[in-house]
């Protein structure tokens, strides 16, 4: 349990300052301070247990499905990780505390240092591949805000932003290898993926599943040739700097290739890869860490440098190379989290890191002068200080290793190489910043820090050297890390001398020349002018953005906005699938045979196609093509007639002449022709199309109409009478059998009246004074003849829809054509008589017509709830009254009722309303009118 | 001789219904196709009753009755549209 | 007499929809002439805002005689027509008539110039705006006069005689 | 028995006239020379025409039911009703568009006249179109 | 008949689709309303073609399918709610873009663009 | 009211609907009342249903009491019930954001927003191909008139393709209905899939054209590759609430492509079993690659949150295409966190850009944001959840996924999602530093109103919580994706006398 507390306490951590963030600053960084404290100090208190040789566990189901399993361990490795990365951890906040100008948010700093801090412990303790996944993806996103906390500043955006997406994609790379691990393994959890080492090594797709992991920890790592984001993340505050990349972030990578040694590596493949890969990050960093004259950079390319170093040693593999590996984890993180302190306490004094405007700061800050040099002289590997010992187990192991055959002396030639360079520029750094006459005075005399913001450099430096008198005091702790890395116990032990030996003849070659070199500095920088690195930030940014350019007009491309487009694939796609159905059928013709045909249908299709075409044909004189149109929904509704749709022929008739008003109103304020503009070879290729579907509908109406149809209507036909009280089924299923969908229907109506009050809501339209051909409207605004019938046709068409309604639910008829009816022979009242009188007549509100229709519908439905069943469950019943003989009542024409009312109101909303927005004898005539001659002389400019 | 009849009264609506659409593609004007369309509605009557003569049902009387007192309207809304554009002003 | 005004303000009109009402559900059953009866008097009394003022009918006697005579004329005058569409060797005198309106009324001009329209020959083409002269074409005039003189001794003055004005 | 042939033959006539009407109303639509003489084949004709063949459906339901089917008189009283009103409006429509006359047409409505009163002249914005 | 009945609701749907095709918001209106008595007409057949048959019982006697028939009649009424809302966004969009295309671009901006 | 539960998640927001719509000029607040409270019933409504569901019943309605196959069923199981409690959930978050004035900006706001959430729910619900047509038109057209919410001429344009194909899709949907029926003769879907079985093979490949089509119009919906087009300009120009309760409308496509096809194209259905797999697949495939590149082109906030939508359109699809319980599992407990999150973003969006003034969402250098931290805190949360990215849901329900595919699968699946994450990885970040770092001037705008951080921080809650609860939610959708591999209990459930009525 307490190693979810170890876990979970720098988590915890993150809300301190968050909630402390108002007091002040010293009790925000002691409050910080106090949790992740205790979460080192409660991994130092397990280290007697660890000596012991447990390994401690912990774990709880995640998400089972997934494999992800709340699960930690504490074993040696962790051990070594989570004391750096809490330890240094906890300098760096006191550094910190020191080195963030008043005004800057430093509650927000502390939780983004913390969230980090507990990533990194998370990837340190992880017992569950996933979980290790998740941790190190949050580093990623921790160090992104941390590295642009500055966010005011260009660089540290970009710099943030590139960290992000180049450890980022390696995360990325590492889930797959994760997964690609845990598949072969056969589980996520930790102890049983390092047991099956064999099986991994085994497997056909341990190839990739390397290549994927080792992505990950490279990127993380910097090794080359991801290394190119590390330089910019100093854009960050210098404390995230030395955090960063002494002792976590980019240990995270070698962390992730130290705790699976076990299980992936053991293979040519991976000696050769991390060997390789970390020699040339180590030259490489070194090399253009000579030639940096920022303080950072050059720490950040000593970084880069040391990663490699270490890599090469994870991937020389050998006991002791791991064993040099660990000891450089360690020492690497003292020396460069000092030197990096250090660097910023220069920074904070002269207001430069430019090592050409610095020099003989010795005098000013003597105190941090010898801090410094002491982690230089470690950083260069010179004797007596920790990183001499594990540079020379370094020599040591490039010698012993078994690697590249006959070129097998390449390694140590550039190991030492490598030293040469890391004692040139460590001397460089040390000498020109502190020693070295400076060109120009500083304006301001530097000082020497508070002592609480050296103490953390001055305890580092400390370590540096103890450790490096005594590596002694260290053998215990490394011995524990090494045993999950190399997965057994290993008796080793670290001397400082190991006599006259040729890894020491390297270390005395490193810094004999490394000093040659730093003294014929100029020379060699004038050698490699050519080749200066390309700066990857640049090369970065005009990548992404490159790829954002190219990324927009691929799908401007793909995407040009047109609907033509969309649609021409959309129909395309349905043509095919359309097609792949009817391929599989053997013969199109059934069983079925066809009926015999007369003169009458053929007429009635010769209509129907002629009124097709002709709508097509004439599309561009809308007036004449809107006629074909009208043709087309006559026959339609005589098709209906002829093939036993009664209703449906009435629906469609009523319809129809609303469809047409509608139409209509809507010609008048567009464009009476639609110009040519399509080129024959399009409208060639949409005939194609379009024809193509034609045929496939067609085909398939074929194919079903001759066969036969084994239908669940009889029940409909059966029960119709008995069941629904009806004998029209067609009603009877609308308002009963199926009148869920029907409440559905009318709800859409009523959607389409409310839609469509919305877009009349503020319509600009301009009224054309004259038509098409320029000839002036007739000044007859209300026909007197037309008024004269309309007045007389609408107490008969009210008649006539109450006839329809009421018989509906037993012959042809029913709500919605009774509905239709009542609203045409109104609307018919609008044309003939105009906006104004017949709205003073009709002055009620429609919305609420179309909505009492749908609510009577869903209140007989709901009736039926209080007996006991479902919605919309109908009753019907014969009742006998005297005089007037026997009749039916049913609930469904209290239904029908609804449709009838939603059918109105809905109607009346969409024309009535339709036609008020074009009227110009409205309250608001003015404003209209002159918005009409605007719109219209801006319509002017579109004549093509 | 009923059925002789049906047949020769359909042959003659049907021969009517031609005229309409030829009337209706050649125009020359809009008024003209307009009166086409109107012809061919009141036809349509004539094509329902007889239909119902010949299937001896009166199912389709409301069809029939629906077009003579609706399908004039469409009528009045293109010569509303031609005479004065706005249909409902 | 007040009572049935305001319940009953259109009797021809509310008995022409009871008629209507029966035929068009073809039974007379008490049921069905109840259901009539309470139509015919809601729907007048529903639309009764639609209505402008309309005429008073002060003799319907000589209204059916006068659609008697309407019927009749189109029964013969169609066959006319007929006549003159399909006769080849027959050469037509269209004519455009100006005919002064006496009726005053819209409703009863709306009566004459449907019942022009439907007569055969001619068609009532345009109503003047002032409402004075409805412009009439006919198919095959000979003598314009005779033509209006007909219009106006044949429907026109029936008309005025029928309503009350 | 006689009567039953009577009858059958008068519903055959009424078929028959009724068809031929019709016909006749959309020949003259068809082939009159112009709009204005179109105009009266089916105004008067085709309404004639279906009152015949209502007339010939009523007298049919009543022989074959034995009861009086009088209900197809409302779809002549409808189409007496509408008929002549769309004739009227298509005449209105031909003349506010100045649609041409036959030569030998005589009288000379204002109508038709190059002169017409009608409201603001503000081009229509899409003259140009087409 | 069948076949004729196939080859007319075919001729129809491509109309419509060819319709939908067109650049301006009218034609595509039309053509959506069209397609949309292709697409009832062929749903309606879908339970057979029958003579003679409304669905309107009374007695035995071969009734067409009325299962289509109600689904095409709601069919019809969406259809209807659909055209009117989609004819009237139709004209809102010629008001916003000052010309009747169905991207809101005039061809001067479409030439500009390619 | 227990007896009726299955039915209330359509009945409840047609009446809320109906009382909204029905007075049109009752006051601002009461009006919020109604529509926040229907909402909230809704939430309980949901969280009812899942819990029935738990149990592994299969339920269903019938309505008007005609038993199936014959009459319309609701049918509640599993899958039906996770997406109404989904749709309720979000709907919560976005009426109550609605609340802070989006509402008032035109007519009808709450009673078209209620009738919407009917048309969704009923889609979910329903068990009748036909009724599912009718409630894919409820939803759309109600969709249509809250996409005009407010006016504006970007909506007025995009609203005009999204309409013109969407009534095409409609077209196609009765086609391809009216060809199921008349292969098959029933409309009930548990009733088509059982005559399936016993389709004389000579039909098959009238029912393959029918499915296919279906599978186009679905995929219309679901905002699919080559159908895709009108989405993301749509979705970037509605109204935040809009385009955030529109994250579920993909979803209802890629709910009706998972019912359809594994209820009635099941194993029981032979040669047609499962054929939609392969092209749902491929689709898949490239939207994912067609959406990675929209995410890099986007210059507008929305916009480039309406292709992170397309991002998960693909990934759902995957899914489905994938075909396995585990994969069926993965994209839901993915579609779950996918929804919320967008539609979180899509709120997100509007607040920010009612902070930055001018620039709006646009992706340029602008003023600082007045409560920029706490909106940059909550685009953070949003934005890694999306991306995909740990420690929020995002990342496990693509790691689901991706564990999910098998053999060659991975070979396609994993580069694409990886790299469609990479891009949004790409795009959130530059989108992040420059709305809320690279900004110049003073901070303008005013202060948030409660309800709308209200609206955003309840779905972006999501991300964490899902997270935490990530246990019971993939035991729910694994045993969701069961119930699916298995239609044979639904089919008796529905037709002999299984369920419950
Ligand atoms: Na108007
Ligand atoms: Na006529």
């Amino acid at each position: 349990m307490t190693l979810l507390w170890i876990a979970l306490l720098p988590l915890l951590g993150v809300l301190v300052p968050a909630l402390t963030a108002h007091r002040r600053r010293r009790f925000c960084s002691l409050a910080t301070a106090a949790l992740p404290a205790l979460a080192l100090v409660l991994t130092l208190a397990h280290w007697p247990s660890l000596a012991a040789g447990e390994v401690l566990r912990f774990a709880v189901d995640w998400m089972p499905a997934l494999g992800l399993d709340l699960a930690f361990r504490l074993d040696g490795l962790a051990l070594l990780f989570n004391s750096l990365i809490v330890g240094i951890g906890l300098l760096i906040l006191l550094y910190a505390h020191y080195y963030l100008s008043a005004t800057e948010p430093f509650g927000r700093f502390y939780a983004y240092l913390m969230l980090f801090m507990a990533s990194m412990v998370g990837i340190a303790m992880a017992d569950n591949l996933l979980l290790l996944w998740l941790f190190w993806e949050l580093t990623g996103l921790s160090s992104f805000l941390l590295i642009g906390f500055w966010s005011h500043r260009s660089d540290a955006r970009k710099g943030a932003r590139m960290a992000l997406t180049v450890t980022g994609a390696g995360g990325l790379a590492l889930l797959a290898g994760v997964l690609l691990l845990g598949d072969i393994v056969g589980s996520f959890d930790m102890n049983v993926v390092l047991a099956s080492g064999e099986t991994i090594l085994a497997d056909p797709r341990y190839s990739l599943m390397l290549g994927l992991v080792l992505l990950g920890a490279f990127t993380k790592s910097a090794q080359f040739p991801f290394h190119f984001w590390l330089p910019h993340a100093m854009a960050a505050p210098t404390p995230v700097s030395a955090y960063l990349h002494s002792a976590t972030m980019v240990k995270a990578g070698i962390l992730l290739m130290a705790r699976l040694h076990p299980a992936i590596a053991g293979s040519e493949l991976w000696s050769l890869i991390v060997t390789l890969t970390g020699m040339i990050t180590l030259i490489y960093g070194a090399w253009f860490a000579l030639f940096k004259t920022d303080l950072k950079a050059i720490l950040a390319f000593s970084t880069v440098s040391h990663l490699g170093l270490i890599t090469v040693l994870l991937g020389i593999g050998s006991p002791m190379a791991l064993v040099a590996a660990l000891f450089h984890i360690l020492n690497h993180a003292t020396f460069k989290a000092a030197l990096f302190m250090s660097a910023g306490i220069i920074d904070h004094e002269t207001g430069t890191r430019e090592i050409a405007r610095l020099g003989g700061l010795r005098r000013a800050m003597p105190v941090t002068a010898l801090l410094s040099t002491i982690a230089g002289a470690a950083m260069a590997g010179v004797p007596l200080f920790n990183g001499f010992l594990s540079k020379e187990m370094l020599f040591a192991e490039t010698l012993a290793a078994p690697l590249l055959g006959g070129l097998g002396w390449l390694l140590p030639v550039l190991a030492t190489l490598g030293g040469v360079l890391s004692v040139a520029y460590s001397l460089r750094l040390i000498h020109a910043v502190f020693f070295k006459e400076p060109r120009e005075a500083p304006a301001q005399p530097p000082h020497e820090p508070p002592w609480l913001m050296r103490a953390p450099v001055a305890l580092l430096a400390l370590l540096c050297l103890v450790v490096g008198v005594a590596p002694v005091l260290v053998e215990g702790l490394l011995g524990l890390a090494l045993e999950p890395v190399l997965g057994k116990a290993f008796e080793f032990h670290l001397s400082i001398w190991h006599g006259v030996n040729l890894p020491l003849m390297m270390s005395l070659v490193a810094l004999i020349v490394g000093v040659a070199a730093y003294w014929r500095h100029a020379n060699l920088r004038r050698l490699i002018k050519g080749f200066r690195p390309v700066d990857a930030r640049l090369v970065f940014e005009a990548a992404i953005q490159s790829l954002g350019r190219i990324a927009e007009r691929n799908l401007a491309r793909l995407d040009g906005g047109s609907l033509q487009r969309y649609m021409t694939l959309l129909l395309l796609t349905a043509l095919v699938m359309g097609v792949l159905g009817l391929a599989q059928m053997p013969v199109l013709t059934g069983s079925k045979g066809n009926q015999p045909l007369d003169g009458i249908l053929l007429l009635g299709a010769g209509l129907l196609i002629f009124g097709g075409i002709g709508t097509a044909a004439t599309h561009r004189y809308r007036l004449i093509s809107l006629l074909m149109l009208s043709v087309v929904g006559l026959v339609v509704a005589l098709t209906f007639a002829r093939f036993s749709a009664p209703d449906l022929a009435l629906t469609q008739l009523s319809v129809e002449v609303v469809t047409m008003i509608l139409l209509m109103l809507a010609l008048f304020f567009l464009p009476q022709k639609t110009p040519k503009e399509s080129s024959n070879r399009r409208n060639l290729r949409d005939v194609g199309l379009a024809g193509a579907l034609g045929v496939v509908v067609a085909s398939l109406n074929y194919a079903v109409l001759t066969r036969d149809n084994a239908s669940i209507s009889g029940f409909f036909l059966e029960n119709s009478v008995p069941g629904g009280g009806g004998h029209n089924v067609v009603n009877v299923i609308l308002v009963d059998f199926r009148g869920f969908d029907t409440l559905g229907e009318i709800t859409v109506l009523a959607l389409a009246g409310l839609a469509i009050f919305k877009l009349l809501n503020r319509l600009r339209l301009f009224m054309p004074h004259s038509d098409g051909e320029g000839r002036l409207w007739s000044p007859d605004r209300y026909p007197a003849i037309l008024t004269s019938i309309s007045m007389a046709l609408l107490p008969l068409a009210l008649l006539v829809s109450a006839f329809i309604f009421l018989r509906g639910h037993n012959q042809p008829g029913g709500g919605f054509i009774a509905g239709l009816v009542t609203a045409v022979a109104l609307i018919l009242l609008y044309m003939a008589r105009g906006v104004e009188w017949t709205q003073q007549r009709l002055d009620f509100p429609y919305q609420p017509v179309a909505i009492v229709g749908v609510a009577t519908a869903t209140l007989t439905g709901l009736g039926s709830w209080l007996f006991g069943y479902p919605f919309l469950t109908s009753a019907f019943g014969h009742f006998s009254l005297p005089l007037i003989g026997e009749f039916e009542l049913a609930t469904a024409m209290l239904f029908d009722l609804g449709v009838y009312l939603a059918v109105v109101g809905a109607t009346l909303m969409i024309l009535a309303n339709l036609g008020k927005v074009t009227t110009p004898h409205r309250p608001a005539k003015e404003a209209t009118e002159s918005h009409a001659t605007d719109t219209a002389s801006r319509s002017g400019k579109e004549k093509h | 001789m009923l059925d002789f009849a049906l047949w020769t009264s359909m042959a003659l609506v049907v021969a009517a219904l031609l005229l309409n659409v030829y009337r209706l593609a050649v125009g020359p004007d809009m008024p003209d196709r307009l009166l086409a369309l109107d012809t061919m509605y009141v036809n349509s009557i004539a094509l329902i009753v007889l239909m119902g003569l010949w299937l001896n049902t009166k199912t389709y009387f409301e069809s029939a009755l629906l077009i003579a007192m609706l399908g004039f309207i469409s009528t009045v809304a293109v010569c509303k549209y031609l005479l004065r554009g706005d249909i409902i002003e | 007499m007040t009572f049935l005004r305001s319940w009953l303000p259109t009797p021809l009109l509310s008995s022409l929809l009871l008629v209507v009402w029966l035929l068009l559900v073809r039974s007379a059953s008490p049921g069905q002439l109840l259901l009539g009866s309470f139509l015919a008097v809601v729907i007048p009394l529903a639309t009764y805002r639609f209505r402008d003022s309309a005429p008073r009918i002060s003799k319907p006697w000589l209204l059916l005689r006068f659609v008697l005579r309407v019927l009749v004329d189109i029964l013969v005058a169609n066959i006319e027509v007929a006549w003159l569409i399909v006769n080849p060797w027959r050469r037509l005198r269209p004519h455009f008539v100006e005919y002064p309106l006496m009726l005053e009324n819209r409703f009863t001009i709306t009566l004459l110039a449907n019942t022009i329209s439907l007569t055969p020959g001619t068609v009532s083409a345009n109503l003047r705006l002032d409402g004075r002269t409805l412009l009439i074409h006919a198919l095959d005039v000979d003598d314009e006069a005779a033509l209006v003189r007909q219009i106006r001794e044949r429907y026109e003055r029936p008309l005025k005689e029928i309503y009350e004005c | 028995m006689t009567l039953y042939v009577l009858l059958e033959g008068l519903i055959a006539f009424l078929l028959v006239a009724g068809g031929a009407f019709a016909f006749i109303g959309s020949l003259g639509m068809a082939h009159l020379q112009d709009f204005y003489m179109r105009l009266h084949g089916p105004t008067k004709a085709t309404t004639l025409g279906i009152g015949c063949m209502l007339a010939a459906s009523m007298l049919y339901f009543w022989v074959i039911d034995g009861q009086p089917h009088v209900q197809e008189m409302l779809i002549t009283l409808f189409l007496f009703i509408t008929a002549p009103v769309s004739a009227h409006l298509l005449a209105k429509t031909g003349l506010h568009l100045r649609l041409r006359r036959a030569d030998r047409t005589r009288g000379d409505p204002p109508e038709l006249r190059d002169e017409e009163v009608g409201e603001k002249p503000v081009p229509h914005p899409d003259l140009g179109h087409g | 008949m069948e076949s004729l009945y196939a080859i007319t609701t075919g001729v129809l749907t491509a109309c419509g689709l060819y319709l939908v095709l067109r650049g301006r918001t009218f034609p595509v209106v039309v053509g959506l309303t069209l397609l949309s008595y292709a697409v009832n007409l062929f749903l309606f057949s879908m339970g057979g073609l029958t003579t003679d048959g409304a669905a309107i019982v009374n007695g035995p006697g071969g009734y067409a399918d009325p299962l289509p028939q109600a689904l095409v009649l709601t069919a019809i009424v969406i259809g209807f709610a659909m055209t009117a809302f989609v004819m009237i966004l139709a004209m809102r969009a010629r008001s916003e873009a000052g010309n009747d295309h169905v991207d809101g671009r005039s061809r001067e901006d479409r030439e500009g663009r390619s | 009211m227990i007896a009726h539960l299955i039915v209330l998640p359509v009945l409840l927001p047609l009446v809320a609907g109906v009382a909204l719509l029905l007075k049109r000029q009752a006051g601002t607040r009461l009006k919020r009342l109604v529509g926040v409270g229907s909402t909230l019933l809704l939430l309980l409504v949901g969280i009812a249903l899942v819990a029935r569901a738990n149990g592994g019943d299969i339920a269903y309605y019938a309505l008007g009491d005609w038993q199936p196959p014959f009459g319309i069923v609701l049918v509640l199981d599993r899958l039906s019930a996770l997406m109404v409690l989904l749709t309720a959930i979000l709907a919560l978050g976005v009426v109550v954001f609605a609340c802070a004035g989006e509402d008032e900006r035109g007519s009808n706001f709450h009673g078209l927003f209620q009738w919407q959430l009917m048309g969704i729910n009923g889609a979910f619900l329903t068990g009748d191909l036909f009724n599912l047509f009718v409630f894919f038109e409820v939803l759309l057209l109600a969709s249509f008139a809250l996409l005009l919410h407010g006016g504006g001429k970007a909506r007025i344009l995009s609203g005009v393709h999204y309409v013109v194909l969407n009534m095409a899709g409609s077209a196609l949907f009765l086609i391809a209905v009216g060809v199921l029926y008349g292969a098959t003769g029933t409309l009930n879907m548990a009733d088509m899939a059982v005559r399936l079985g016993e389709l004389p093979a000579e039909r098959t490949g009238l029912v393959t054209a029918g499915a296919l089509m279906l599978l186009v119009v679905f995929g219309l919906k679901a905002a699919v590759l080559p159908l895709y087009f009108w989405m993301p300009r749509t979705y970037a120009a509605a109204p935040a609430p809009v385009a955030a309760l529109f994250a579920i409308m993909t979803k209802v496509g890629i709910y009706a492509i998972l019912r359809v096809y594994s209820l009635v194209f099941g194993d029981g259905a032979g040669a047609l079993s499962r054929l939609e797999q392969a092209w749902v697949w491929w689709l898949s495939l490239g939207t994912l690659a067609v959406a990675g590149v929209g995410v890099l082109a986007a210059r507008d906030l929305r916009l480039l949150v309406a292709y992170l939508l397309l991002v998960s359109v693909g990934t759902l699809m995957a899914g489905i295409g994938l075909g396995s319980p585990a994969a069926v599992s993965a994209l839901l407990y993915y579609l779950v966190h996918t929804t919320l999150v967008t539609g979180g973003l899509f709120l997100l969006a509007e607040l920010i850009g009612q902070q930055r003034g001018k620039a709006g969402t646009r992706l340029v250098r602008g003023r600082p944001l007045r409560q920029g931290g706490w909106l940059a805190g909550l685009f953070f949360v949003g934005a890694v959840a999306v991306a995909g990215v740990p420690p929020l849901s995002g990342a496990l329900g693509k790691a689901l996924l991706m564990a999910s595919a098998e053999g060659s699968q991975r070979a396609w699946l994993w580069p694409l999602l990886l790299g469609t994450g990479l891009c949004a990885l790409i795009a959130l970040s530059r989108a992040g530093s420059t709305l809320f770092w690279r900004s110049q001037g003073d901070p303008g705008g005013l202060a948030l109103p409660r309800s709308q951080w209200f609206g955003v921080i309840w779905l972006l809650s999501a991300a964490p919580l899902l997270v935490v609860l990530a246990g019971p939610v993939s035991d729910y959708t694994r045993a969701t994706a069961e119930q699916l591999a298995h239609p044979q209990r639904m089919i008796e459930a529905l037709l002999n006398t299984g369920g419950t009525p």
